[in-house]
C-alpha cells in the first residue's frame, strides 16, 4: 500500500478518545472501568501512536498573506495551528487571526449539505441533484451572461477557475477584496513598475509609514512584524525610528516613536512638503515640490513646521530609510496621487533598490494571485443592475455585506437569473443565492497558494487536509470545479477523480522547476512536498524596480474646507483580527480585545476628547452617525489617537447573518458609505464620508478590558520606558 | 516519623532558585518580555485561548468582568496630557509571573496551588476548592476563577468546537481558580522526553505557546538554570538577578541604562517574568 | 436602683422561668415565623448558586470576595460579647452578669455556627470542602496548614465546641430543676437525660464550680484568638487596607462591640416575649450599655488608628483610603463611620441608657454600623487594589448575595428563638446565688447599721 | 439488717450547717458523716464545703494533662505531617513552617483544655450518676436536702436529730 | 461500661451499612465459549474477581493505600485470555512479552491497544484455533476493517496525566526488572487473568506511597540513570549502606496533575 493512503488512513477518526477525556474536567478523583472506549486502529504505522501528536503542514487561509502553518494533529482531531519555521513569510510566527483557523473549521455554524432555496428558507439537496441543477441553468447560457465573482484566488484554484470560464468563453471573473490596497497597487506599478514589491524593512533605519497598518492588517503582517523586530534591534544598537502618519492611529501608529495626526487626505501633501524640507530634490521633482514650503503644508496637514524639520533632518542623518504607503492614504479621491507623492519620497531618498527590491517572480503566470478591487465590483454591480448576467458564481467573498449600501449591490444581485454561492457559512451573500453549495474548510481541503506579497525567495504554499472532513457534505472548491468541469466534457481532466489527483499530477508534471529535478521517484518527491507544505522555487528571477520618478503630473488638492453639514470625516478603519468580516464568527477573535480600544465584541465609534467635550460626548453614549447614505447608532468610545476632525467605526462587524457569534454584534460601517472614487483608478475611496454625530440620549458601559482609570498607571512603574539617550541597547544580546 | 526526618525537611525545602550559587533542581523556567518589539497585537492571547482550553466567555460576562484570558494585553498611555499620545502607547503583556515567593501559594487552604520542583506555580484544578483566597493576594490579579460552569454553557463549545479542545490540559468547571501555568504540558512532555534520553531540556526545546505564536518575537522563555540558555543570557545581560527584591543596578547613581525590570520587585514575590522597557526614540 | 429585687423567692425564680418553656407572647411566634420564612429564601438562593455557579451572585474578577466573607467576620464578632459576659466577668465576680449571660453564650454558639455557614457558602466548590479537613486520606494529601483560613477553620471548631461545652455544663442544674418540674412527655426525657441525674449533691457541685472556672478561663483567650485569627486572613495578606499590624486588636474590640450590641438587642426582645422583667433589669440594661459605650469609644480609637496607618502608609494604603472614602463606597463608608463612631454617643446620656425604644433602635444602628464596618474592609480593597489595570468600581453584589445574607439573620434568629423556647434562658440557680449573696449582703450591712446606731444608743 | 436511707430538708443553710455539725460531732456506731451523709443544696453555696470539711477536688490535673498533652500531641502531628507525608512545597517557606504550626497548636492546646476538663468533671462529680434512692424535687427548688445512710437501728436517734433543727420534712426510704 | 459498648456496636453497624452501599454492585459473570471448562480458565476467572465482603471492599477502597482493589468485571467485545498468550508455559500460556503487543507503553503516555492488524498478523497462521469463537469474531472485525471498541479497565480520571513512558523505561530499562513485574505493579497478575480486571486501587495515595520511596537512581554497576544522580526530585538524595544513591520520586503536583 503507497504512502498517501496511510495518511489518510492516519487522518481518520477512531473514537474520539481525546474529547471524551478533555471534556469532564473536575470530577471527583475516582477511577473508572469500563465507562469509555480505548481508541484503537485497524491498521497502523510506526508514527501513528496515540496520545503522541503529530504535525502536518499546510497553508493558512484566514487571510491572503499565505503564511504557512503546522497543523497539531493527534488522534484525528487537529488541534492548534503554529508557524511554519521553514517559511521566509511567517518564519513559525502566526497572528491572532492565524491562530483562530481552527476555529474556522469546527465552526459549528458551517453550511453542511447543498441547499437549495425554496421560497425563504433553504431546502438540503443531494450534490448531483445540485449538479444537475447547475448543468440546467447554465444549458443555452452564454459566457457573457455568466459572472464569477471571487476573493482573490490564486494557485491550481485559479488555473481550474480560468479553464473552467474558458469553457464558456466567460471573461466576466470579477476578483473583489473590500480593503485591498488597489490604489497602492496601481501607484506601486507606477513609480516602480511592480504593483508588491518587497518592504525590507529590518534594513531601514527610519520607518516613515503614510497609514500604512503593516503591523496590524497591512498585506503581510506577521512578515512585517518580525522585519519591525529587527528594525527595533538596529544595528549594533542603533535603534530603528518609525514615524506613522495618519488621522486614525493603528496599532503600528501605537508603537510608532512619533505619530502624527494628519488632517485626513493631506498625507500626499506632508510627502512634498517633506521632499522640499529635504531640499535634495532636483528637476522635475524639485519643480513639483516648489509650493510646499514648510508654512503651507504645516497649515494644510496640521503638522507642525518644526516636526516637518526635524523628520527631514532624520531622514537625511540616517540612512536608508524606508517610506510606506497605506491604506489611510490611498483612501480618498486623490488617493492616487497621495501615493505617487509619496513614492516620490521614497525615491528622492533613494531607498529604491536598497529597503523597495523587486519581489521574485513565481514563474507561473496563470498561478500567479488574481487580486482584487472594487472597480470589479463596480462593474460586477452595473451588470447586474442591467440584469445581463443570467448566472452567477461568487466565492470568498460577501460583496453583500462589504460593498457600500449605496451601490444597491443586494437587490442588484437579486435580479440575476441563477445565483450559486460556493460558502463555509449562510453569510449575507449565501442569504441571497439560490443554490448555496458548502466548501471544506481550509484544514480539509487541498490546494496551492502563491502570496502576493513575496518575501525573500519565490515560494508556492500548498494546503493539504490536516484532518478527515467533518461533514461528509462538505466539497473542496477544488472538487468543485472539477465536477463543474466534467460537465462541460472537457476531455483532459476525464482522468482526474479528484482535485487531489488533479493536484498531484499538475505538480509531478513541473517537479523539475519546482526544484524536484534531483528527485528520481513520484511519490517520493510528491510526499517530500507535502511533508515540507511550502515549495521553494530555487533561483527564481528577481523583479527589476523602475526608478523613474512619477513627479510629472502631481497634483495634490489642498484639503477640502469642513462641511457646514456633514463636519466630520468617517474612517472605518480595518481590525487586525476582524479584516473585512469574513472571519467574524470565529469567537476567539470577537474576544480578543482591540489593540487600542480594548473593546470586545462590538463596534464603537472613536472621538476625539476635544471633538468629545464639544459635542458632549462622554465613553459609552450611543450616539448616531449619520452620512448623506444612512445611519447608523454605535457607542462611543472617547480616544486620544484620532484626528479632531475625523471619527473612526471598525470593519467587520454588524453582521446579519454567518452564525451565532457574528450575528447582532456591533454595526457594519459599509452600509453607510460615500460613493467617492478615486480619480485616476475608480477605485472606492474609503475614507472620503463625510458624517455628522448626534446623542440619541441612551448610554450603556462599553465592554472592554482595561480599567476604569483606562490607560493610566496611577504613577507605579508597570510599564516605565527608556529614551534612547538613556537606553544602552549595545549591552544586549 | 522521625525527628531527623523533620528537620531535616524544616530546611530542605526553604530553597528559591538560585539556592546560594547552586540550583537545588536544573530547571527554573523563567520569561523574559521586550516591550521594546512587543507590538500588542494579541496573537499571544489567542493562541494560549487555542492551547489552554479558555473559554470564550461571552459579551454579558465579559461586561461582568469575568473574562478568562490567561494572558491579557494592557494599554497604557503617557500620561502628559498632550492633545494627541503622539509618541504612541505602551503595550504590556500580563500573565501568572509564577513568582518564586508567592503570596498566593500559602494562602490557599487545601494546598491547590503549591511551588514545582522547575520553579513553576502549579495550580490543580480538582484540589482547589474555590476559596479564592490566592487571588485576594495577587497584586497582579492574574488568576482567573469559573464563575460559571462553562463546559455546559451554551456556545462555550458547542457541538463541533469541543473537538478542538486539547487533551494534555483539563477543562475546568465552575468553581476553581485557573492562571497560565507557562504551558506545563509542553514543559512536562520535554522534560519526560530528555529523562528518558538521560540528558536535560536543550534550550528551544520547549516552548510557550505565546511565545511560539509572538510574530514580533517579544516573549523569550527557557531555563534560567542553563547558562547557555538564551533567557539566562538575558536576565544576566539585564542585570536582574531572580532571588533580589531590588537590583544592584537600580542603586547606582543616575539609575541603569539597562530596560530589565520586574512588575512589583518591591513586594519580594521574586517573579519568573522579566520585561524590558520600551524605549523612547528623542531624535524626533 | 438595685440589679434585681432581693426578696424575690425561689420557687417564684423557679416558676417565672419555667414558664418561659411553656407559653412565651404572641410575638415569640410571630418572630419565629418572620425567621424561618428568611430561611427559606436563602435556601432557595443557595440552591441557585449551588447549581449555576458562584457567577449568580454576580463575583468578578477582581471581586474575588463579597458579602459572604463581609457577613462571616461580621457573625464572628457578635459571638464574642457571649464570652464576654460569661467568661470575662465570672471571673471579675460581677455577679450582674447572671441573669443574662445564658442567653449572651448561646447567642455565641449561633452566631458561630451561622458563620461557619458562610465559609461553606462562600466556597466555588462546596462540595469538596473535606479537602480542607485535616484526616488522613486516600489521597495522602492534608489541607495547607500555612492558610490562614485553614486556622480559622480550626479556631472556629475549638471555639463553638468549647462555647458548647460552656453552656452546657453551665445549664446542668437548671437542666435537673427543669427535669424536677417538667409534666411528663418528650421534654422531661430531654432534660432527664441532659441533665446526667445532678442532684446537687456537695461533690457535684464542688467539682461543678471548679470546672466551669476552668473553662471561663480558657475561653477568655480563646476568643481573642479567634478574631485576631480572622483578622489575620487579612492582615496576613499583602494587599492594601489589609496588611495592617492593628488589625488583630481592631478586629476583636470590633468584635465585643458588635456582640454588646446584639445583646442589647436581644436583652429587650427576650425581656418583653418571655416577661422576664423581673430578671432582666433596668439596672442590667443599664450596665450594658455603659459597657457597650466604653467599647465603642474603644473601637472608634482604633479605627482611627487603622485610618492613620493607611493615611501615612504606603501609597497604594493612602489611594485606597481616599477611594473609600470618596469613591463607589462612600456613602456605606461614611454610613459606617457615623454608625458606630457618633452613634454610641447616645448612650452617654443616662437619660438614654435605659430608654428602651432608644436603646432598640440605637442597637440595631450599631449593628448595621459594625456590618458595614466588615463590608468596607473587604470590598474597597478589590476595587482598588495593587494594579491599576484590574481596578473595578462597578461591581455589585446580586440578589443572590442578598438574599443568603438577610436569610442568615433568619438562620439565626431561628436557632436563637428555638433554643430559648426548649432551654432556661435565665439561670435560674445562678439568680438564686445572686439573690442569696445579696441578701446576706444587705443583712450584714444592716447589721453593722445597727451596731452602729446601738452604739450611739449606749453613749 | 441493712442499710436505710433517710433525707431531711431544711429551709435555710443555718439549720444544715447545725445538722452537720453535730452529725459529725456525734459517734454513733454504724454511721460514719464523711461516707454515709450527702448535702444537697440547689445553689453552689462554699459554706457547705466548707462545715462539711475539705475534700480535694482533681478536675485541674486533667485540665493540665489534656491541654499540654493534646498541645504537644497535635504540634508533633502536623509538623509530622507537613515534613513526612506528601511535600507540599510552598515558594520561599520552610516545609515545616513554624509559626503557622504555633498558632494551631495554641487552638488545640485549648481544645483539649476544655474536652478533657469536661470529661474530668464528669469522672470526678460521677456524672452521669443514678439517681439516690430518695430525692425530693424541692432540694432543686429551694430547699437544703441532708441525705444519710444508716442501719435501721439508729435511724431513729439520727430523726430526732433532725427533728430537733426544725427539718421541714423527714423521707425515709420504705423498709425492706 | 455499658454505655461505651453500646457505642461501639453502635458505630461498627453505621460503618457496615456504609459499607455496603459503597461497595461495587456483584457484576455478572462472563461466560467463556472459547476454552470450555479449561482448568486453567476456571482458576484465572476465580483469580480475576475474587469476592469479598462488602465492608472489606468499602474499606479498601477508601482507606487503604495500596490493597487488591478489586475493580468491577469489564465485558469486552471479544473475552481476549490473557492467560493464554502472556502465561506461564507449564501453565499452557505462551509468555508473549506485554510490550509486544502494547507496543505503546514505551513510547506514549498511554499503553494502547494494538491494531487488529497485529492479532491477525499471528492468527493468519495459525490454523488450529481458527475456527473457535473468539477468533471468528476477531476476522469478522478485521473483514469488516472496524476498529474493536474494546473498553478501558484501568481508566484514571481526566485530570491526570500518567505517562507509561516514563514508567517503562526507569523499571525495565533503565533498572532492569521483569516486565511481568514492572506492569504487574498497578495491573496485577494479568497474565493470570482472561479479561483484564482492575486489581489495584489506583488512588492517588497508590501513587504517592511509591514516589515517596527512596529509589536508586543509580544503575546496579552505580552508574548514574539519566540526569537523575543529583536532582531526581524536590528531595536530596540519600546514600545507603549498599553505597548506591538513592532518591525519591517525582512529588510535583504537576507531574501528574494537568
Amino acid at each position: 500500500m503507497n504512502n498517501d493512503f496511510n495518511r489518510r488512513d492516519f487522518l481518520k477518526v477512531l473514537g474520539w478518545g481525546g474529547t471524551a477525556v478533555a471534556l469532564s474536567g473536575c470530577g471527583n478523583g475516582m477511577v473508572e472501568s469500563g465507562k469509555e472506549t480505548v481508541v484503537s486502529y485497524v491498521e497502523t504505522n510506526d508514527y501513528m501512536i496515540p496520545s503522541v501528536s503529530v504535525y502536518f503542514n499546510s497553508t493558512c487561509a484566514q487571510c491572503d498573506a499565505g503564511c504557512s502553518i503546522m497543523g497539531r494533529v493527534r488522534e484525528g482531531r487537529v488541534l492548534k495551528l503554529e508557524g511554519n519555521p521553514n517559511s521566509a513569510i511567517n518564519r513559525g510566527k502566526t497572528c491572532g487571526l492565524g491562530q483562530a483557523g481552527v476555529q474556522h473549521h469546527y465552526n459549528p455554524d458551517r453550511v453542511r449539505e447543498p441547499l437549495l432555496r425554496t421560497g425563504d428558507q433553504g431546502e438540503a439537496i443531494s450534490w448531483d441533484k445540485a449538479y444537475a441543477l447547475i448543468a440546467e441553468k447554465l444549458k443555452g447560457v452564454s459566457g457573457e451572461e455568466i459572472a464569477f465573482l471571487t476573493g482573490g484566488v490564486s494557485g491550481h484554484l485559479k488555473v481550474l477557475m480560468g479553464n473552467y470560464l474558458d469553457s464558456f468563453g466567460c471573461k466576466n471573473h470579477f476578483v473583489y477584496e473590500a480593503i485591498a490596497p488597489a490604489v497602492v497597487r496601481a501607484a506601486n506599478k507606477k513609480s516602480y513598475g511592480v504593483e508588491m514589491p518587497r518592504f525590507n524593512i529590518n534594513k531601514a533605519k527610519v520607518v516613515l509609514s503614510f497609514g500604512a497598518d503593516f503591523l496590524g492588517a497591512w498585506v503581510s503582517p506577521v512578515n512585517f512584524s518580525q522585519q519591525y523586530a529587527q528594525f527595533r534591534k538596529g544595528v549594533n544598537g542603533q535603534r530603528g525610528v518609525l514615524i506613522q502618519v495618519e488621522s486614525k492611529m493603528t496599532i503600528t501608529g501605537a508603537n510608532a516613536d512619533r505619530w502624527l495626526a494628519v488632517r485626513p487626505g493631506t498625507e500626499g501633501i506632508l510627502a512634498l512638503g517633506i521632499i522640499h524640507a529635504l531640499g535634495t530634490a532636483t528637476g522635475e521633482v524639485a519643480a513639483a515640490v516648489k509650493g510646499y514650503d514648510k508654512e503651507r503644508v504645516s497649515r494644510d496637514t496640521g503638522v507642525s513646521a518644526e516636526q516637518i524639520d526635524k523628520i527631514a533632518a532624520l531622514l537625511k542623518a540616517r540612512t536608508p530609510s524606508l517610506v510606506l504607503v497605506g491604506s489611510a492614504a490611498e483612501g480618498y479621491a486623490h488617493g492616487s496621487q497621495n501615493a505617487a507623492a509619496i513614492n516620490l519620497l521614497n525615491q528622492v531618498l533613494g531607498n529604491v533598490g536598497k529597503t523597495v527590491e523587486g519581489a521574485a517572480i513565481v514563474p507561473f503566470p496563470q498561478m500567479m494571485p488574481a487580486t482584487g478591487n472594487t472597480v470589479a465590483l463596480n462593474k460586477l454591480n452595473k451588470g447586474l443592475n442591467e440584469g445581463k448576467y443570467k448566472v452567477l458564481f461568487s466565492y470568498a467573498t460577501n460583496p453583500v455585506f462589504t460593498a457600500p449600501g449605496a451601490m444597491k449591490f443586494k437587490d442588484n444581485m437579486a435580479k440575476a437569473g441563477f445565483k450559486v454561492a460556493f460558502a463555509h457559512y449562510l453569510d449575507e451573500t449565501a442569504m441571497q443565492a439560490d443554490l448555496v453549495l458548502p466548501l471544506d474548510s481550509a484544514l480539509e481541503d487541498w490546494g496551492t497558494q502563491v502570496p502576493e506579497y513575496m518575501a525573500e525567495g519565490a515560494q508556492i504554499n500548498i494546503q493539504q487536509p490536516l484532518m478527515e472532513k467533518l461533514h461528509p457534505g462538505t466539497r473542496g472548491m477544488g472538487d468543485i470545479l472539477l465536477a463543474l468541469i466534467k460537465q462541460r466534457g472537457a476531455a483532459d481532466y476525464k482522468n482526474f477523480d479528484d482535485f487531489y489527483a488533479y493536484l498531484r499530477s499538475a505538480v509531478l508534471h513541473n517537479k523539475g522547476a519546482l526544484g524536484g529535478s534531483g528527485v528520481a521517484d513520484d511519490d517520493i518527491f510528491w510526499n517530500e512536498t507535502l511533508s515540507k507544505g511550502i515549495v521553494k522555487l530555487p533561483g527564481a528571477a528577481h523583479a527589476s524596480l523602475s526608478a523613474r520618478s512619477g513627479a510629472s503630473g502631481l497634483s495634490l488638492p489642498a484639503p477640502a474646507a469642513i462641511d457646514a453639514q456633514y463636519p466630520l470625516q468617517l474612517i472605518p478603519h480595518v481590525n487586525a483580527s476582524l479584516r473585512d468580516g469574513r472571519n467574524t464568527n470565529q469567537p476567539w477573535l470577537q474576544e480578543s480585545p482591540d489593540p487600542l480600544t480594548t473593546i470586545v465584541w462590538d463596534s464603537w465609534v472613536e472621538i476625539h476628547p476635544k471633538k468629545a467635550a464639544e459635542l458632549g460626548i462622554v465613553e459609552g453614549d450611543i450616539v448616531e452617525v449619520t452620512g448623506k447614505n444612512g445611519s447608523v447608532k454605535v457607542q462611543a468610545y472617547v480616544f486620544p489617537g484620532i484626528h479632531p476632525d475625523a471619527i473612526s467605526i471598525p470593519i467587520g462587524r454588524g453582521h446579519e447573518a454567518m452564525g451565532r457569534y457574528a450575528k447582532g454584534y456591533g454595526v457594519n460601517p459599509f452600509q453607510i458609505l460615500d460613493l467617492v472614487y478615486d480619480k485616476e483608478t475608480g477605485e472606492l475611496a474609503l475614507h472620503e464620508t463625510r458624517v455628522k454625530i448626534s446623542k440619541t440620549g441612551q448610554r450603556v458601559i462599553v465592554v472592554k478590558d482595561e480599567g476604569p482609570v483606562g490607560g493610566n498607571q496611577e504613577g507605579q512603574k508597570i510599564v516605565p520606558r527608556m529614551t534612547t539617550d538613556k537606553v544602552n541597547l549595545s549591552k544586549e544580546i | 516519623m522521625s525527628i531527623s526526618t523533620l528537620f531535616a525537611d524544616y530546611s530542605q525545602f526553604r530553597h528559591r532558585h538560585p539556592d546560594g550559587d547552586v540550583p537545588h533542581n536544573p530547571y527554573k523556567w523563567a520569561m523574559a518580555i521586550d516591550l521594546d518589539a512587543c507590538s500588542g497585537c494579541n496573537a499571544c492571547a489567542v493562541a494560549c485561548y487555542a492551547e489552554n482550553n479558555l473559554p470564550v466567555v461571552g459579551r454579558e460576562k465579559f461586561a461582568n468582568g469575568q473574562a478568562m484570558h490567561w494572558m491579557r494585553i494592557e494599554r497604557y498611555w503617557d500620561q502628559d496630557g498632550r492633545e494627541f499620545p503622539d509618541q504612541g502607547a505602551r503595550y504590556l503583556p500580563m500573565l501568572c509571573q509564577q513568582c518564586e515567593a508567592a503570596p498566593c501559594e500559602t494562602v490557599c487552604p487545601v494546598g491547590a496551588t503549591n511551588h514545582t520542583p522547575d520553579g513553576l506555580n502549579s495550580q490543580v484544578y480538582n484540589r482547589c476548592i474555590g476559596s479564592r483566597y490566592c487571588s485576594s493576594n495577587c497584586p497582579y490579579k492574574v488568576r482567573y476563577f469559573n464563575w460559571w460552569d462553562y463546559p455546559t454553557t451554551d456556545n462555550v463549545w458547542p457541538a463541533e468546537m469541543n473537538l478542538q479542545l486539547n487533551p494534555d490540559v483539563t477543562v475546568r468547571g465552575k468553581g476553581v481558580m485557573e492562571k497560565c501555568t507557562f504551558c506545563m504540558q509542553r514543559l512536562r512532555a520535554a522534560e519526560s522526553d530528555a529523562k528518558t534520553q538521560g540528558r536535560l531540556v536543550r534550550d528551544g526545546e520547549v516552548q510557550t505557546a505565546c511565545q511560539q505564536a509572538c510574530p514580533t518575537s517579544a516573549i523569550s522563555f527557557g531555563n534560567l538554570v542553563d547558562p547557555e540558555s538564551r533567557v539566562h543570557k538575558q536576565w544576566r545581560a539585564q542585570q536582574v538577578e531572580l532571588d533580589k527584591h531590588e537590583q544592584a543596578k537600580d542603586e547606582e547613581a543616575g539609575g541603569s541604562d539597562l530596560r530589565g525590570y520586574r512588575i512589583y520587585e518591591w513586594l519580594a514575590p521574586y517573579p519568573s517574568i522579566m520585561y524590558m522597557e520600551r524605549v523612547r526614540e528623542i531624535a524626533i | 436602683m438595685k440589679d434585681i429585687r432581693e426578696d424575690i423567692a425561689w420557687a417564684q425564680i423557679n416558676n417565672d422561668v419555667l414558664k418561659s418553656l411553656e407559653n412565651p407572647r404572641k410575638l415569640y411566634w410571630v418572630i419565629l415565623f418572620i425567621a424561618i420564612a428568611v430561611v427559606g429564601v436563602a435556601v432557595g438562593c443557595e440552591i441557585y448558586q449551588y447549581n449555576m455557579g458562584l457567577g449568580v451572585g454576580n463575583f468578578d474578577n477582581p471581586h474575588m470576595w463579597g458579602l459572604y466573607i463581609a457577613s462571616f467576620i461580621f457573625w464572628i464578632g457578635m459571638s464574642h460579647s457571649g464570652t464576654l459576659l460569661s467568661a470575662i466577668l465570672h471571673i471579675m465576680h460581677a455577679d450582674w452578669r447572671k441573669p443574662i449571660y445564658r442567653f449572651a453564650e448561646a447567642m455565641t454558639t449561633f452566631s458561630l455556627m451561622t458563620a461557619g455557614l458562610f465559609v461553606a457558602v462562600h466556597l466555588g466548590r462546596i462540595w469538596q470542602i473535606y479537602f480542607a479537613l485535616p484526616y488522613p486520606n486516600m489521597r495522602q494529601l492534608w489541607p495547607n496548614f500555612q492558610s490562614p483560613l485553614l486556622w480559622d477553620a480550626m479556631a472556629i471548631f475549638t471555639y463553638l465546641s468549647s462555647s458548647i461545652l460552656f453552656l452546657y455544663v453551665g445549664m446542668i442544674p437548671d437542666l435537673a430543676i427543669c427535669r424536677d418540674n417538667m409534666h411528663p412527655g418528650w421534654r422531661k426525657k430531654l432534660y432527664t437525660a441532659l441533665a446526667l441525674g445532678w442532684e446537687g449533691t456537695d461533690r457535684q457541685w464542688r467539682n461543678f464550680r471548679v470546672t466551669y472556672l476552668t473553662i471561663a478561663c480558657f475561653l477568655i483567650p480563646l476568643a481573642v484568638s479567634v478574631h485576631s485569627i480572622v483578622a489575620s486572613d487579612f492582615a496576613m495578606s499583602q494587599q492594601p487596607g489589609w496588611h495592617i499590624t492593628s488589625f488583630p486588636p481592631y478586629f476583636v474590640a470590633g468584635a465585643l462591640y458588635s456582640g454588646c450590641a446584639a445583646i442589647i438587642t436581644l436583652f429587650i426582645i427576650l425581656r418583653y416575649v418571655f416577661k422576664f422583667e423581673e430578671y432582666m433589669t433596668m439596672a442590667i440594661l443599664k450596665k450594658i450599655s455603659r459597657l457597650t459605650f466604653a467599647i465603642a469609644m474603644v473601637w472608634t480609637y482604633l479605627v482611627w488608628v487603622e485610618y492613620a496607618t493607611a493615611w501615612f502608609g504606603n501609597a497604594h494604603d493612602h489611594h485606597l483610603m481616599i477611594e473609600k472614602a470618596t469613591g463607589t463606597y462612600a456613602p456605606f463608608w461614611w454610613m459606617m463611620n457615623f454608625c458606630a463612631s457618633v452613634v454610641p454617643f447616645v448612650l452617654f446620656f443616662k437619660r438614654f441608657q435605659t430608654n428602651i425604644p432608644v436603646l432598640f433602635a440605637v442597637s440595631l444602628l450599631l449593628n448595621l454600623g459594625m456590618w458595614l464596618e466588615r463590608w468596607m474592609i473587604v470590598a474597597p480593597t478589590f476595587a482598588d487594589g495593587y494594579y491599576p489595570w484590574t481596578w473595578d468600581h462597578n461591581q455589585w453584589p446580586s440578589l443572590v448575595q442578598w438574599g443568603i445574607v438577610f436569610g442568615s439573620f433568619g438562620w439565626f434568629t431561628m436557632l436563637f428563638m428555638i433554643f430559648c423556647k426548649i432551654f432556661p434562658s435565665v439561670s435560674m440557680y445562678e439568680v438564686k446565688e445572686m439573690v442569696y449573696h445579696r441578701k446576706l449582703a444587705t443583712k450584714k450591712l444592716q447589721a453593722t447599721a445597727n451596731l452602729a446606731a446601738a452604739g450611739k444608743g449606749a453613749h | 439488717m441493712g442499710k436505710r436511707h433517710l433525707l431531711a430538708l431544711f429551709t435555710d443553710f443555718d439549720e444544715a450547717e447545725a445538722v452537720v455539725t453535730e452529725l459529725r460531732g456525734v459517734t454513733i456506731k454504724g454511721f460514719n458523716a464523711d461516707k454515709d451523709m450527702i448535702v444537697k443544696s440547689p445553689i453552689e453555696h462554699p459554706e457547705v464545703e466548707e462545715f462539711l470539711g475539705y475534700k480535694p477536688v482533681r478536675v485541674q490535673w486533667f485540665t493540665l494533662v489534656g491541654a499540654v498533652g493534646m498541645g504537644f500531641l497535635m504540634f508533633w502531628l502536623i509538623a509530622a505531617s507537613q515534613g513526612n507525608f506528601f511535600a507540599q512545597m510552598k515558594g520561599g517557606k520552610p516545609i515545616v513552617p513554624f509559626p503557622p504550626d504555633f498558632v494551631l497548636t495554641y487552638e488545640l492546646f485549648i481544645l483539649g483544655g476544655v474536652y478533657i476538663t469536661v470529661l474530668g468533671f464528669l469522672i470526678c462529680a460521677g456524672l452521669p450518676a443514678r439517681r439516690s434512692p430518695l430525692y425530693s424535687a424541692k432540694v432543686s427548688e429551694d430547699q437544703i436536702g441532708i441525705l444519710v445512710q444508716a442501719d435501721e437501728a439508729i435511724s431513729g436517734t439520727l430523726k430526732s436529730i433532725f427533728t430537733k433543727h426544725q427539718a421541714l420534712e423527714i423521707q425515709e426510704e420504705a423498709g425492706k | 461500661m455499658h454505655r461505651f459498648l453500646r457505642l461501639s456496636v453502635l458505630f461498627i453497624g453505621l460503618f457496615s451499612v456504609l459499607g455496603s452501599y459503597a461497595a461495587d454492585a456483584p457484576q455478572s459473570e462472563p461466560t467463556d465459549p472459547g476454552i470450555e471448562g479449561s482448568a486453567i480458565d476456571k482458576a484465572a476467572k476465580e483469580k480475576s474477581d475474587g469476592g469479598d465482603s462488602a465492608f472489606d471492599a468499602w474499606l479498601s477502597k477508601y482507606f487503604d493505600s495500596d490493597p487488591d482493589n478489586i475493580g468491577p468485571v469489564v465485558k469486552q467485545p471479544i473475552e481476549f485470555p490473557h492467560f493464554r498468550h502472556a502465561g506461564d508455559h507449564d501453565k499452557g500460556g505462551m509468555e508473549i512479552n506485554c510490550m509486544y503487543c502494547h507496543t505503546y507503553a514505551r513510547r506514549s503516555l498511554v499503553a494502547g491497544i494494538p491494531p487488529v492488524q497485529k492479532c491477525i498478523g499471528c492468527h493468519e497462521n495459525i490454523e488450529s484455533v481458527r475456527n473457535k469463537p473468539r477468533i471468528k469474531k476477531l476476522f469478522e472485525y478485521w473483514d469488516a476493517k472496524k476498529a474493536i471498541p474494546w473498553k478501558k479497565v484501568h481508566d484514571l480520571p481526566d485530570f491526570v496525566r500518567f505517562s507509561h513512558e516514563r514508567h517503562i523505561q526507569r523499571f525495565i530499562f533503565q533498572l532492569n526488572r521483569p516486565v511481568q513485574e514492572v506492569c504487574g505493579y498497578c495491573h496485577g497478575n494479568v497474565k493470570e487473568m482472561t479479561v483484564a480486571r482492575r486489581q489495584k486501587l489506583l488512588s492517588m495515595g497508590f501513587c504517592v506511597t511509591c514516589h515517596e520511596i527512596q529509589h536508586p537512581v543509580t544503575a546496579k554497576d552505580g552508574t548514574p540513570i539519566g540526569d537523575q544522580k543529583y536532582w531526581y526530585s524536590m528531595r536530596k538524595p540519600i546514600i545507603d549502606v549498599s553505597s548506591d544513591l538513592k532518591a525519591q520520586g517525582p512529588n510535583d503536583c504537576w507531574e501528574c496533575h494537568k
